[in-house]
């Protein structure tokens, strides 16, 4: 059982960390697009 | 062609990507009078002159074709039949002979009998339409007169001359100005984009573009 | 995407992770827990497809109004499109290794995403030749309307070449896993997770390119 | 309607006349086609394929020579248009459709030399012999004029690029695998016979290369103006 609940882990811990890095870009671009504006 | 048909561009502008190749160019051409682009080398006139006979979009800026009597617009689609244009990018097929070109192009362009047209205009330009010698083996001077041939074979209202003296020999240069004169007579509108000093003469109205 | 609906879809992903190893049961006929990777193939897949309906519909609407926005959703659905449909090919050649033991054999969804794939690299190898950016918009608007009109043929030929190129091959023959109802929830709450991701990295990346694209233009 | 017909046989009858001259695309499409079958035809050879195998392999082997040939030289009449300056005068001078209409009767007539002279020696090359030769000429034909509709489509796109080199086979083969796959079908029905196999075939291929033709019609002017 616990190689499966491993791979879950790894995946979900890729998963957290792709959703930080686009998020923080996400805020990024707001940033930007209000400096436009 | 009944009445003449007017141009008008206002605030033309043309960007190839970062580069500005010019901006807020205006001006118009009248039938019977002579419209000379200037301006040094790299200041768009040919791209202008592009611009104005409908190959190339501009980045902003208006162009139109108008009837002079009634003033009616014409719509895009319809430009290439009151267009004629020589130019240095422009060329003709090089593996066939000059009767066979004209003949192809005015074929396209929907004349109907145009064999004596063709003829005629060969001859008006000083080259022999019995000569079978494909376009390839012809001099720049004798390319030239070909390139003019084409522009005036379908008696186009608006014609566009880009540097249309170079390579001409003197003599051809003389009947380069009567032809100029002639198309004005019959109400045509030119438009002659040029730095030769003798051709700016011909202009009666000027747009100088900044270098 | 609001803030709120980002972190929905956090959870919502999250969840779905945690229900493709627990929640769902293993596929029967399979060398154990090696089917659960149906929750990630088929949604990338589907994402794949989506995109290049996307980027159709821009190509068009650009042609009509030549409005610059309309590349840009173009083009930003077509790299998303491409880099989904590589992770389609890759997830289903590992797909394919387990169900029938080899990595690549024309499975008939293992065609149509290739196919996919080779349209999204044509389309950028076109991208990247031309240089003026009006006629690079036109041009690949172009390629991507011929390539949407070739995609129905090779959808209904798909079926066909499956048993006329590979008569002899023994594979499963019904070539569809059956998904107890258990699965078919997750598989369903996935395609919608993934759509999720897709539509959200869109618009960013749409935003994205109309700032790179607005501060490059600001000569004129 | 028949100035149309005049007008794109102008085009055609122009670019016949060059190409008779110069030879480039035919020099292409022939060399090519016959240095790919001798190859073909010495490496494999019609005895090392077996019996069974051989009627779909041969299909297969014909199809793919034909279209690496295609692709050496289709996109000729469009690429020389515009490298030698050409293309501004006809742009000025022609309805787009009549060049369109004028350009695929070109690129088809080339296809149907090509294959005038590379059938016959394929099937003596080859060892490969059809059943039904009407249902073959019929595929052959169907085949060649819908891989010359979407080859001169693609041919016009790419002549409107700077950097061309592979970009005109990396951009048709996509968009002719499916029909690819339609003309080895019905070959291999016409060598085996199968008046049902054939028409499915055909079909299908009349079909594509109607949706190619429609299309096209749509999308050549703004290729061509833009």
């Amino acid at each position: 059982m616990n190689d499966l609940l491993g791979i879950m882990l790894v995946t979900l811990i890729i998963w957290a960390g792709l959703f930080a890095y686009v998020y923080r870009v996400d805020r990024k671009v707001r940033r930007l697009e209000m400096e436009d504006l | 062609m009944s009445g003449g048909v007017r141009l008008e561009f206002d605030d033309l502008a043309k960007r190839f990507d970062l580069r500005v190749v010019f901006r807020a160019v205006s001006g118009a051409a009248e039938p019977g009078e002579v419209l000379a682009i200037t301006g040094p080398n790299g200041s768009g006139k040919s791209t202008l002159l592009t611009i104005l006979c409908g190959l190339l979009r501009a980045t902003r800026g208006t162009v139109r074709y108008l009837l002079s009597d009634g003033g009616a617009e014409i719509p895009r689609e319809l430009w290439r039949k009151q267009l004629g244009i020589v130019a240095p990018s422009m060329s003709l097929y090089e593996n066939l002979d000059a009767l066979e070109n004209l003949r192809f192009l005015a074929l396209v362009r929907g004349m109907r009998q145009s064999e004596a047209r063709c003829r005629e205009c060969l001859e008006s330009v000083g080259l022999d339409p019995a000569r079978s010698t494909i376009v390839r083996g012809f001099s720049t001077g004798m390319h030239q007169r070909l390139k003019i041939a084409q522009a005036i074979l379908h008696d186009p209202p608006v014609l566009f001359l880009d540097e249309p003296g170079s390579n001409l020999d003197p003599a051809g240069q003389d009947w380069l100005e009567e032809l100029v004169a002639d198309q004005r007579e019959h109400g045509k509108t030119v438009v002659l984009a040029t730095n030769d000093r003798r051709e700016m003469e011909w202009g009666t109205r000027r747009v100088a573009l900044p270098g | 995407m609001g803030t709120v609906l980002r972190w929905v879809l956090f959870v919502w992903m999250a969840v779905i992770i945690w229900a493709a190893f627990y929640y769902a049961p293993a596929a029967s006929g399979f060398q154990g827990q090696s089917s659960r990777i149906v929750f990630f193939h088929v949604p990338t897949a589907w994402v794949a497809t989506l995109a290049f309906l996307v980027s159709c519909i821009a190509s068009i609407r650009y042609l009509r109004s030549r409005d610059p926005k309309e590349d840009i959703r173009a083009s930003v659905a077509g790299a998303l499109g491409l880099t989904f449909a590589i992770l389609a090919t890759v997830t289903g050649s590992i797909f394919a290794r387990i169900m029938w033991g080899s990595y690549w054999n024309w499975d008939p969804r293992e065609t149509s995403i290739t196919f996919l794939l080779l349209i999204y690299a044509a389309y950028f190898a076109l991208r990247a030749a031309i240089a003026d950016p009006e006629r690079r918009a036109t041009m690949s608007a172009v390629y991507a309307i011929l390539a949407f009109v070739t995609v129905p043929f090779l959808v209904f030929v798909v079926p066909r070449i499956y048993w006329s190129l590979h008569p002899d091959t023994i594979i499963n023959t019904q070539g569809r896993i059956k998904m107890d109802s258990r699965m078919f929830q997750v598989l369903m709450g996935s395609l919608v997770g993934f759509t999720g991701v897709f539509s959200w990295l869109y618009s960013l990346e749409c935003r994205v390119e109309g700032i790179r694209r607005r501060r490059q233009h600001e000569v004129l | 309607m028949w100035r149309f017909l005049a007008e794109a046989g102008a085009v055609f009858t122009k670019d016949l006349r060059t190409e008779f001259r110069t030879r480039v695309a035919l020099n292409a499409l022939g060399l090519f086609a016959i240095t790919t079958l001798a190859a073909v035809s010495y490496t494999i050879g019609p005895y090392r394929i077996a019996e069974n195998d051989r009627p779909f392999l041969l299909a297969a082997l014909l199809w793919i020579v034909i279209f690496f040939a295609a692709m050496a030289g289709l996109d000729r009449t469009f690429v020389k248009e515009e490298d030698t300056h050409t293309a501004p005068l006809l742009r000025l001078s022609a309805e787009p459709l009549v060049v369109w209409a004028g350009k695929l009767l070109f690129n088809f007539v080339l296809l149907d030399v090509l294959m005038a002279i590379l059938v016959p020696l394929y099937m003596v090359l080859m060892g490969f012999r059809v059943a039904s030769t009407a249902g073959f000429l019929l595929v052959l034909v169907a085949g060649g004029y819908t891989l010359a509709v979407t080859t001169t489509m693609v041919a016009a796109i790419i002549a409107r690029a700077m950097t061309r080199g592979a970009l005109f086979s990396v951009l048709s083969l996509p968009l002719l695998l499916p029909l690819l796959i339609f003309l080895i079908q019905g070959t291999r029905a016409a060598v085996e016979g199968s008046a049902e196999g054939i028409s499915d075939s055909l079909r299908a291929v009349v079909s594509l290369g109607g949706v190619m033709t429609v299309v096209s019609v749509v999308l050549f002017p703004v290729v061509w103006n833009e």
